[in-house]
């Protein structure tokens, strides 16, 4: 059991890094900023959910566990408001998204 | 192993940094920032269990509160008062 | 292994940093140094600093970037492009910094066990900790014991700081309504406000209790106080959050904090110790120096969130108008 | 509460003082707070010299951890007097003060003017009495961000900048201090300053001690105004209320030269400092440039306060140039200079308070014929400017002296010329306030002008009663001047 | 670590705080010199931190089983300090406003141009 529990958690924790590293070259690649926006929320939901599932398999319960969930649960919540917020803003303040018939930035 | 999933985050970090330098607009440079706090929040958390101290997640928790806070803060604060939508770096005006 | 991760965070830094100072944009030098802060503080974890950490990231990362941000809504987001490049600031630069670097050329090796710090002074707070004071962080024990005066000092130096920007830019009242015309584009931020105000609160609570047995204490928690309320002011606005604690309360609050430290070491004096000798506060001495960190740290704690929240009061009411 | 208490005592009553500051709404409660707080300073500082006389140097343990754990408040002679010259100005500045301000600062800013003045007085005497490197950079800035603040509350919007390059000069200077307190503290694992000098001895050929040893000194040099550190002072001087430009100037500087006397001669011993560092030499060097220089600057100003401002720096010039010599005879010299200076600053500042109260100006075209209007203002600041000058049977001729003594006996007689010369230019910007104010026919605004409110008088006059008295009779000052460069000497020396 | 390598770290810590400390003299504009100072001052609580540390140690927060601790006082003095910087930060941004208002610009060149014609 607890070695099919410690390699579970390496895979979370596997998974993460990847979907994290994903993101971060989304943020870099992609055109324009609605279009990060998009790569950044890989990083907030799985890169992180993953990486702290794995983390708290690795701790096993006790208190680090309950902390790892209270960050899960703050994380999932500010990162789309944040995201959200951010996007909202970019409206308003005209930012206009790239699409096919303008040139790259 | 942590230290590689600790490098992974290292690299992440960096590679938002250089959206944060690159822009153009402000709001780029916010979300690189809102991603880079993410990203060392995951790292904190991993060192804890690297060193072997996790206990010390609370540093973690505040890191999260913190980069959200600012994040809302630039937003309500200078969102769209500060001629945001412009490239600064480009343009010349008064300072 | 962790020199690796050191190594790599004090190349970011130092990319970092140079790019804040090539930024014309100050919003971006803004950000970059809230990412610049973010990352000493996470420098400061892979250095075994966890309370620095923890304070690093609240008040650099979170309360200078937020008066940052609100001075340059004050003022201009642009830096004029320099006309010239001075000579005489590079030369001064270098020199110092070749200065700095002589000295360190017989200086002790990075985390060499044999350095002088390690064997002169500290090894006593280690070593006496859990039986002079009785709690098993030694940071917090040095802060308000063995060097409770400093703290003291510190508290000084952050009411000066509150009572200098109450001075200079005084203090207004904002008629808040909470039904200005941001309510649609806000419903979010205020849902999320209202779900985490409490919660921070209670977190803030946590680090201010429990600082004697993790990281935390009076500042860190005071920081994350303040950060609440300036969340709750960010979503619902300036004059609602002035409503909730108002000015004169706060005035009140940052002199409380104060005199409390202050009474703490009085205290002590009349009852035949010495300026902030906790341990005639109790009848046995573990259990007065208990009491004593407790004390001052809860003064601490006021203080610094009264002052916070106060300097954020005053440098967002002089905002003239616009949705605060 | 002992009488062995008092040492913390005289720190913690303006501190505890300034949040009831802020509480009082009424700006004379206010205002009555910082004056009984004041007082009391004075009283307790005259005790503590007392004692120190009687039993030698005082040593308090603070939470009763004793030093190197703890944070040991230590007063020697030296450090006695340091803490008498803080407190008398502190306590003649107060009731000084209270019409000042009025006139000068709004209203509602009264209330926290005084507890800024509070924690700045409470800065300036940890300061002095704190035997804690560390404890010593959380004083200093106490002390500089209050007396930013204060600056900043002049009436024109100069005074705003001349603040903020107060600050950014200030905190560089700060930081410097701080990196070369943490260098010492990484060679020697300790911040006490007694146990740093003892355990520097052993390492003091070392390339970091060195480094530590540069960076305090300039950092110290910045707050103290050493010539090419001095452009914050000028324009604080100016631009700040009289109030606080006669409390700042008397004191703010004369502490900073106490530190850097702390650290010379106590940390890092006078063998390190002077031999192995030369400090003596460039510091000499700068004395004399800084002396030479300031005063003919100061000749050229049309602004009362800015020549009084330019002349301090020629003054600190003066007190550096005595404890550049490294002997005994060259300390106490500077630290009788460092008091003289003090009360004759202090002096000359609050008549310009006097003469800026009915004025409204302090620049000198204003002042035509100002004598026969207010004539004991004026002939307070003449007496103050003879004092400044040097003239015999003021407090100004005793050290001025006994520094060109000091430099015959250590062989540098061409700084005796330097101190006559830079007399006869101290008597030529004088002159150029007396003769406008005496000689010169009164202008048609003056006819409104009347004397000062005796408030503001008799502390004016008490300063230079103190100027007189030591000009009279310097047996006192000197005894304990002298008692004071023994004990850093003889500290230096073991 | 032998010879000069264990030292590289205060090197960049140092080439750090040069890059606030420049920004801080060289730049005119109010905010970028604040900004200066405050990298210039968290670069110098990056070194007491570094000196601080030990190699095989831990935070000194006392547990059981674990003897190697590093140095608690570097940490303690840090958190004053950055408690200062924080202070010094809020009154120079109060002052850069009311610069701002009183001169309508937060240029120290402009401000020095306005300065002369009073």
């Amino acid at each position: 059991m607890e070695t099919v529990i410690y390699i579970l958690s390496w895979i979370f924790l596997l998974g993460g890094a990847i979907f994290l590293l994903v993101g971060a070259i989304g943020i870099l690649r992609f055109p324009d900023f609605y279009t990060r926006l998009h790569a950044v929320s890989v990083c907030d939901t799985m890169g992180a959910g993953l990486v702290l599932a794995g983390l708290m398999l690795q701790g096993g319960f006790s208190l680090v566990t309950v902390k790892l969930l209270l960050i899960f649960y703050f994380m999932i919540f500010t990162g789309p408001t944040a995201v959200h917020a951010l996007a909202q803003a970019a409206l308003q303040g005209k930012l206009k998204p790239v699409v096919d018939e303008h040139e790259q930035q | 192993m942590f230290i590689a999933i600790s490098a992974v985050i290292l690299v992440a970090i960096a590679i938002g940094l250089l959206r944060a330098f690159l822009g153009p607009t402000l709001y780029d440079r916010v979300l690189a920032a809102n991603m880079s706090g993410t990203l060392t929040v995951l790292m904190v958390a991993v060192l804890g269990f690297m060193t072997g101290r996790p206990e010390f997640l609370d540093i973690a928790l505040v890191y999260v509160l913190i980069s959200f806070v600012s994040t809302i803060a630039v937003l309500r604060v200078c969102g769209t008062g500060c001629g945001a939508s412009r490239d600064p770096e480009a343009d010349s005006g008064e300072g | 292994m962790e020199i690796l991760i050191d190594t790599i965070l004090l190349v970011l830094l130092m990319i970092t940093g140079f790019s804040i100072v090539r930024m014309r944009s100050l919003l971006a030098a803004t950000m970059l140094t809230s990412i610049y802060s973010l990352l000493s503080a996470s420098l400061f974890v892979v250095l075994d600093a966890v309370d620095v950490a923890l304070t690093e990231a609240a008040i650099g990362a979170g309360i200078s970037t937020i008066l940052l941000l609100a001075t340059i809504a004050l003022t201009t987001d642009r830096e004029k492009p320099p006309q010239r490049t001075p000579m005489l600031p590079l030369i001064v630069v270098i020199i110092t910094g070749m200065a700095l670097i002589y000295g360190t050329l017989d200086m002790p090796h990075f985390g060499n066990p044999q350095a002088p710090v390690h064997l002169h002074v500290a090894p006593a707070y280690l070593h006496d900790t859990p039986g002079e004071i009785g709690i098993p962080n030694v940071v917090t024990s040095v802060l308000a014991s063995y060097r409770g005066y400093d703290t003291l000092g510190e508290l000084a130096v952050i009411f000066t700081a509150g009572a200098g920007v109450l001075t200079l830019l005084g203090y207004r009242t904002r008629g808040g309504n909470s039904m200005d015309p941001g309510i649609r584009k806000l419903l979010i931020l205020r849902v999320i406000g209202k779900l985490f105000f409490p919660l921070i609160l209670l977190f803030a609570l946590y680090v201010q209790f429990h600082g004697d047995y993790g990281p935390g204490g009076g500042f860190q928690a005071g920081v994350i106080f303040a950060t609440g309320f300036i969340l709750y002011a960010l979503a619902f606005g300036l004059g609602n959050a002035q409503r909730l604690i108002p000015h004169q309360l706060l005035r009140i609050m940052v002199a409380f904090g104060m005199l409390l430290y202050i009474g703490v070491g009085i205290e002590s004096m009349l009852l035949g110790g010495k300026f902030l000798e906790y341990n005639v506060l109790a009848d046995d001495p573990v259990s007065g120096q208990h009491l004593g960190i407790i004390l001052i740290e809860l003064g601490v704690g006021i203080t610094v969130a009264s002052v916070m929240l106060m300097i954020y009061y005053v440098f967002r009411s002089r905002q003239p108008e616009g949705d605060l | 509460m002992l009488i062995s208490d008092l040492p913390v005592l005289q720190v913690v009553i303006p501190l505890a003082a300034a949040p009831v500051c802020l509480l009082l709404r009424n700006p004379r409660h206010a205002w009555a707070c910082a004056l009984i707080a004041s007082w009391l300073v004075l009283a307790i500082a005259l005790m503590l010299v007392q004692r120190v006389h009687a039993v030698g140097t005082l040593s308090y343990a603070i939470g009763a951890w004793v030093a190197p754990w703890g944070i040991e408040y230590r007063i020697d002679m030296a450090g006695a007097l340091m803490v008498l010259v803080v407190a008398i100005i502190g306590a003649l500045v107060m009731p000084f003060a209270r019409r000042s301000i009025e006139h000068e600062i709004l209203e509602k800013c009264t209330g926290l003017f005084y507890t800024c003045y509070l924690l700045c007085l409470c800065g300036l005497l940890g300061m002095v009495v704190t035997g804690d490197a560390f404890n010593l950079f959380v004083f200093l800035e106490i002390s500089s961000l209050s007396s930013y603040v204060l600056i900043s509350l002049g009436s024109r919007r100069r005074a705003l900048t001349a603040a903020y390059q107060y600050l950014i000069m200030g905190t560089i200077g700060a930081t410097f201090i701080l990196i070369g307190v943490g260098l010492l503290y990484m060679m020697t694992g300790t911040l006490n300053m007694v146990d740093l000098s003892q355990r520097l001895p052993e390492v003091a050929n070392t390339r970091t001690i060195m480094a530590a040893f540069a960076f305090v000194t300039v950092g110290v040099s910045i707050k103290l105004a050493l010539f090419p550190l001095h452009q914050w002072l000028p324009n604080a001087y100016t631009d700040a209320p009289s109030v606080v430009s006669a409390f700042i100037a008397a004191t703010a500087t004369k502490v900073g030269v106490y530190v850097l006397l702390r650290f010379f001669f106590t940390v890092f011993g006078m063998q390190f400092s002077f031999d192995a560092m030369h400090v003596g030499e460039i510091l000499m060097l700068l004395a004399v440039a800084g002396i030479l220089i300031a005063s003919l600057v100061a000749v050229f100003q049309d602004n009362v306060k800015r020549m009084l401002a330019y002349s301090s720096v020629a003054q600190i010039g003066y007190i550096i140039l005595g404890i550049s010599m490294a002997s005994a005879a060259g300390v106490s010299a500077g630290m009788i200079h460092l008091f003289n200076h003090a009360m004759i600053k202090g002096a000359l500042f609050l008549a310009i308070g006097c003469i800026f109260l009915r004025l409204g100006s302090a620049e000198l075209r204003d002042m035509h014929g100002l004598a026969r209007h207010m004539p004991w203002t004026m002939a307070a600041f003449v007496a103050g400017g003879l004092s400044l000058i040097g003239i015999p049977l003021t407090s100004g001729f005793i050290s001025k002296w006994y520094l060109a003594s000091a430099a015959l006996s250590g062989g540098y007689w061409p700084l005796v010329v330097l101190i006559l010369a830079s007399s006869l230019i101290g008597l030529i910007y004088m002159w150029r306030v007396v003769e406008v104010a005496y000689f010169h026919v009164p202008g048609t605004m003056m006819h409104k002008v009347r004397e000062a409110p005796a408030v503001m008088l008799i502390p004016t006059w008490l300063l230079i009663g103190i100027n007189l008295y030591v000009g009279m009779d310097a047996s006192l000052i000197t005894d304990i001047t002298r008692q004071g460069a023994e004990i850093l000497i003889g500290e230096a020396l073991q | 670590m032998s010879g000069l390598l264990g030292l590289y770290n205060y090197w960049i810590v140092i080439i750090l705080m040069m890059t606030g400390f420049y920004a801080v003299i060289a730049r005119p504009n109010l905010i970028k010199q604040i900004i200066g100072l405050f990298i210039f001052q968290t670069s110098v609580f990056i070194l007491f931190i570094s000196m601080a540390n030990i190699e095989g140690g831990t935070a000194p927060i006392i547990k059981e089983g674990i003897r190697l601790y590093s140095n608690p006082l570097p940490h303690v003095l840090i958190l004053t300090a950055i408690v200062v910087s924080l202070a010094t930060t809020a009154l120079g941004l109060a002052l850069v406003v009311r610069i701002k208002e009183a001169y309508g610009t937060i240029n120290e060149d402009n401000i020095h141009v306005q300065d002369e014609e009073d």
